[in-house]
């Protein structure tokens, strides 16, 4: 079905909606480079006057890649919440923006991906910090993540090869600094099983021995941890990078069998607890070559309702992660990661943001305090901490232990209650290594 | 004030450093960095920028391009990466091993890493090794195209990897059976961060022919091929030697 | 005196104060415009780690413009405030850089307008907040500005004709959204005198009306401010653009004698209040070729020595007014509007940001929600509140009376006491009008 | 929805419509601005950043370019818009009022308001009129050059005001008395916001022709003369008639 508006003089017509999403959509590169963007700003604002005229209901009549052809869309509309959708199953697009905003509670409203997708594309930055605001989505492990006036930091302490001791010493460097209420996760620069299994042990035996409330998470592939833990690894939150189309998850060796079956299996050794852990990302549909022409926000946004099926303690976007061919600089990341944060929190996710950018991309810190400090404000469950933004192994620039400490304080916020209270009984805070955190005590 | 660090904070906080080039121990004024570290940071992030853009010239029997015309068009336009210059023309090497050494995002760091690899490679091999194939303006995907031209049997691309602020010299080798257009990243193995300060040359080439080995054995690489070699001695974990490692 | 660096096997050489500082900026078009920028992002830090070595001594012997040809630089230098530099005379400007993050306390430290910033110049986004929150800068007249918790707004209601009850309309409406406590000031369109009169008195009549605890000026040119004042009208606060050098400020058309002689008279007029309005932006030196080769974020600071002699009650950067030839786009005002923040409280202003742009810069809404974001958390005294967020006088858009809700809500603030009580008072926030501040009480 | 705004959300709001064209009575869900507002606010912004970029035919008798080669060097070289391309050459006009009629930032604005505002102001000097000189990629100090190259006794710079949200067609007067290089903007006086729904042209050419006037009894333009002209009618105070303004 076609849409259009007239706007200036001229006529716009958008032949379906999956279009009509894309030409609505702020500029970015990873649009363009798919051909999908629109041409002018004048274009793409007649776009969102035509998105914002459309019902909502028109959403579960028009799917954006067929139902027959791709199994993230059998999910959503198989899973439609209908009776959270009658509350607003009445409005338009444009309707639902002036809602979220003036509504106190968004939670739960059977919104779809594209739904919710098409809600952001007419929003601003600000609209997407104040509804972002809204949602509290609180899970559980070893502690509470989500809770109104925490901001949740995970320690990342990656070593390109995957030195035991190298990525211990940046465990400590990270608690001594606040860090690791989210969990402690680390990237293995490899994919061999016994040393995802030996990071494995190391990590509990840190986490043990300094008794953190916290859970440890290394980030292989999901086929690699599950091996782990069928020799008997102590494996704490399963991790996949997932992405918004079957295509994709292909791409990544996952299926939607795959991850059920990683979810049970890790539940049964932690049960009642949130055990999986996903990352996304705009553009990796489209890397993928799976994205059916649509843009990689409302892919992005399909991602998370795949996250969704699974109960996550964590999930996050790696906004700047993949490069300037989808996000081109701090400008294009700074909306991107706010969308992702706002989105994932109206689906009901516990939304993370790798707050990072490439050296190929524009963009430099400045950028990554904006966006961090915007995200705060918009009540992110948390980031990532790295040893000064430098990830050594995957070579791009996170945020900081550092940059943890300055967006709770700047925006009076605290770990999660469990590992605050850690924190004081431990005595952080102060010049030298308390003696409870002693390096010794982990083979340093 | 140098461009390093400053030596960290107490002698606690040191240890820190001896176990990994990371920055940590930086100490902290407030919430943030203090400056030396701070500075530190734009420095490597001023030359991170510029390795990105470095030529370099790689080594090889054969030099092919992709549809990227030059550095802005590879980055802004991945699918061109992905795709050999019209009217490129291969040899055969059939049933072979075929390396492919690409700049990627980074060629200085395969100029550097390559030779060593193959090197140390090639008496690895069961499989018949062709010609060495350089490739400009190259992703990984680009391996397909030529694996599947000269009729390998399995392709080895070995590619720069985006530059870090800690290490502008790094590569990946990405492991593709049955190589031809289409393939999916999860039907390739990936061994990364090959450099001084990661993984060695031998390192790598032991891991790569464990790789080949059992995707031969496998008929398939990707995630049905699961790294289950032994660890190996320098991946030590607790209770091994302390390693150092200098900021490079 | 030269200043070196090596990097990167380069060795910089800096050939004097005035060049250092330029080529430790980061990059903005105004000093790429000046030739005076660093040519590579190496060079830049090069300069920065040269500056951050610099005793902060140092710039009392050297001046970046001759004391002899300025009264700009005599006013810095004679006013030097010698008791409170000695807490801090033996730093560099790293020193002092690690210092005003470390301390609590970071106000009264005989800082010149050079040392800030110079030390803005190796600080980051997060810096510039988290240092820019600590000063607070508390003036009054009949409310007073700047407290903790508090975020101010000056209501904009300008007009293409300056048609009074157009101006008023604007006043009520900015007034039924919250803002106002900062003042409420009308830009004329005209400079003639009986116009500028007339604002006043309906600008007085509507205050006086709706009993507001707020102050109201007409931003007329200071010399006609005097004539309206002279001739009877009730000034409140007497409004002037000021720049850093005295070039700048004769191509203004104002002189430190002439704007003593009208603090003098507005003091006069209200014993014991801060009586000035000084507003600023990065590049109007340069624009009047009065910029010595200094570049524009140091002679900004240097403005904020001159308004910091008058005791004004409000001070605001117009940072994306000029235009791109100054500051290029959203990331370059996003930058400079938190450096004039923070640079502007070191030096004890009361600082406010129009956080603006105008349709020939590279920016849009979501740059300055992000800046307007950063500035309420880094506790900016008060931001602009114009109709819509377009001044249809003025041709630019700034923040919104929406914009400062949000700014507010988003990080819970208030606005100054004695106008949040009058706003509880007038009942506001509801849908329709309260009969206490009914259009017909003024005239509409 | 169209590409207005709503109708404000009750009667006693719309009041305040009446009266301005400003963006007032927009109503609000929850801090922010609705949806109508918004896309109204997004339409508006994606047309002025065209205007700025716009071209139009300006009449006049001689026609100048300055420095600026083209419309972006002449947004970010505000220098090279203020100094004549060299080589120009331009006709004496002694003690004559030069009118210069420059693009400045919106081109399409001089082009709708300065006819009108010339043939309204000319019979109302008493100083001889000089050519209209049409100037390209100008800014406000290009008439100095201009006026002294001519020997003019003052120059009239109508110029186009860069383009807003609401009016992209607003044309302002700079009157510089002994026009010169080197003139700072303290020397010289405004007219702004010259355009249907701001200052009338009638008005502006009584305005510039009061100006004139004083600068030659003073023998200056500037912060020294001061514009004493009693208000005009449409500047109307409270209690005068509502004005109703439409949007543009
Ligand atoms: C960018 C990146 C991604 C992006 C890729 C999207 C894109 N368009 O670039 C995203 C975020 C989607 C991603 C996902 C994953 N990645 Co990845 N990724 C990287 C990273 C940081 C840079 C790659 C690069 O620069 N390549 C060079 C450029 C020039 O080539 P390119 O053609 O543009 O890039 C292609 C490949 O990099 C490929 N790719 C990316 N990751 C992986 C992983 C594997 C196993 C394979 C075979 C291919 C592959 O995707 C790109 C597009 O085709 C590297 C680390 C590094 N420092 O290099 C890790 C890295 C390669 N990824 C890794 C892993 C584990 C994964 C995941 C398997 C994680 C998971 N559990 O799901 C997934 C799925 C990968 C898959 N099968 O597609 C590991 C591989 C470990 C190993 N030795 O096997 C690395 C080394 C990082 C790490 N240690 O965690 N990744
Ligand atoms: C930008 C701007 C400024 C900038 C100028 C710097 C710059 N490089 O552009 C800054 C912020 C410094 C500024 C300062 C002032 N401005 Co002013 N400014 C404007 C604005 C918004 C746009 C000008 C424009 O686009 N010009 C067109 C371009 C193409 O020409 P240009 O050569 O690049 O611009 C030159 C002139 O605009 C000139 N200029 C700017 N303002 C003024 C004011 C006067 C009285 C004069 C003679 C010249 C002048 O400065 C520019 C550089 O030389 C106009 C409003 C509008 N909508 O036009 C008000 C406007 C012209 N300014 C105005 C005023 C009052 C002032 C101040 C006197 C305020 C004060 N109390 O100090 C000061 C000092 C002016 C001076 N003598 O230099 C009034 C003039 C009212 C009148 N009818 O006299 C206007 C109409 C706005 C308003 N109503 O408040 N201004």
């Amino acid at each position: 079905m076609p849409f259009a508006h007239a706007l200036g003089g001229t006529r716009y017509v958008f032949d379906d909606l999956a279009t009509l999403l894309a030409r609505a959509t702020p500029l970015r590169s990873g649009d363009a480079l798919a051909g999908i963007a629109a041409e002018t700003a004048a274009e793409r604002v007649a776009a969102q006057y035509a998105l914002a005229d459309l019902p909502l209901k028109h959403f579960l009549s028009e799917a954006v890649i067929p139902y027959e052809a791709d199994d993230v869309t059998r999910l959503i509309i198989d899973g439609h919440e209908k009776a959270g959708f009658a509350r607003i199953s009445h409005l338009t697009v444009g309707g639902l923006r002036d809602f979220l905003l003036a509504e106190p509670e968004v939670a739960n409203l059977g919104l779809t991906p594209e739904m919710v997708a098409a809600v952001s594309k007419i929003m601003r930055v600000s609209d997407l910090i104040a509804v972002g605001a809204k949602p509290r989505v609180v899970t559980r492990f070893r502690n509470t993540l989500g809770l109104a006036g925490t901001l949740s930091i995970r320690l990342q302490p990656n070593h390109p090869t995957d030195d035991a001791r190298g990525v211990a010493a940046g465990v400590l460097d990270g608690l001594l600094l606040g860090a690791g209420d989210a969990c402690i996760g680390v990237n293995p620069a490899t994919d061999n099983i016994e040393t995802v299994q030996r990071l494995l042990e190391m990590l509990d035996m840190v986490r043990t021995r300094f008794d953190i409330p916290t859970q440890c998470c290394v980030l292989s592939h999901v086929t690699t941890t599950m091996l782990a833990l069928q020799r008997g690894s102590p494996v704490d939150l399963v991790f996949q990078s997932i992405g918004g189309t079957q295509g994709v998850n292909e791409s990544f060796g996952v299926s939607l069998a795959l991850l059920a079956e990683a979810h049970d299996a890790a539940r049964a050794r932690h049960p009642g607890a949130n055990v999986m852990y996903f990352e996304t990302g705009q553009g990796s549909a489209l890397s993928a070559n799976a994205h059916h022409g649509v843009d990689q926000q409302t892919i992005e946004c399909r991602a998370y309702a795949v996250a969704a099926k699974y109960a996550p303690l964590l999930v996050n976007s790696v906004v700047g992660f993949i490069g300037p061919e989808y996000l081109y600089d701090g400008k294009q990341i700074l909306r991107a990661g706010l969308e992702d944060h706002m989105c994932g929190k109206l689906l009901g996710l516990p939304m993370g943001v790798d707050v990072c950018y490439t050296n190929h991309a524009e963009a430099d810190q400045d950028d990554m305090d904006a966006l961090l400090t915007c995200l705060a404000v918009a009540g992110v469950n948390y980031i990532m901490g790295v040893p000064g933004a430098d990830d050594v192994m995957l070579a791009y620039q996170s945020t900081s232990f550092h940059d943890g400490l300055f967006a709770r304080a700047a925006t009076r916020k605290t770990a999660a209650p469990e590992f605050e209270a850690w924190i004081a009984r431990m005595g952080l805070g102060g010049e030298a290594i308390p003696a409870a955190l002693s390096p010794a005590l982990i083979g340093l | 004030m140098t461009n390093a660090l400053d030596p960290p904070p107490d002698g606690a906080a040191s240890i820190l450093r001896r176990h990994t080039m990371a920055r940590v121990a930086l100490g902290r004024v407030g919430t943030a960095q203090p400056t030396s570290a701070h500075l530190a940071f734009q420095a490597a992030h001023a030359q991170a920028r510029d390795a990105v853009w470095a030529e370099a010239r790689l080594a090889g029997d054969i030099t092919v391009r992709s549809q990227a015309r030059d550095r802005r068009e590879y980055l802004l336009r991945p699918d061109l990466g992905r795709n050999l210059a019209h009217g490129t023309t291969l040899p055969a090497a059939p049933g072979a091993l075929v390396f492919m050494v690409a700049d990627g995002l980074c060629a200085t760091g395969v100029a550097a890493q390559a030779p060593a690899v193959i090197a140390a490679a090639r008496p690895l091999f069961r499989l018949p090794v062709g010609p060495v194939v350089v490739a400009v303006q190259a992703r990984v995907a680009l391996g397909d195209a030529i694996g599947a031209a000269m009729g390998a049997a399995a392709v080895a691309v070995l590619i720069g990897e985006r530059p870090g602020l800690s290490a502008q010299d790094s590569m990946g080798i990405y492991l593709t059976w049955a190589p031809r257009p289409g393939r999916t990243d999860a039907e390739r193995n990936c061994i990364s961060n090959i450099r001084p300060g990661g993984l060695s040359a031998a390192e790598a080439a032991a891991k790569l022919a464990w790789l080949l080995a059992a995707a031969q054995g496998l008929g398939a690489t990707g995630v049905a091929l699961k790294d289950d070699m032994p660890a190996m001695p320098l991946l030590g974990a607790v209770p091994a030697e302390p390693v150092e490692r200098r900021r490079t």
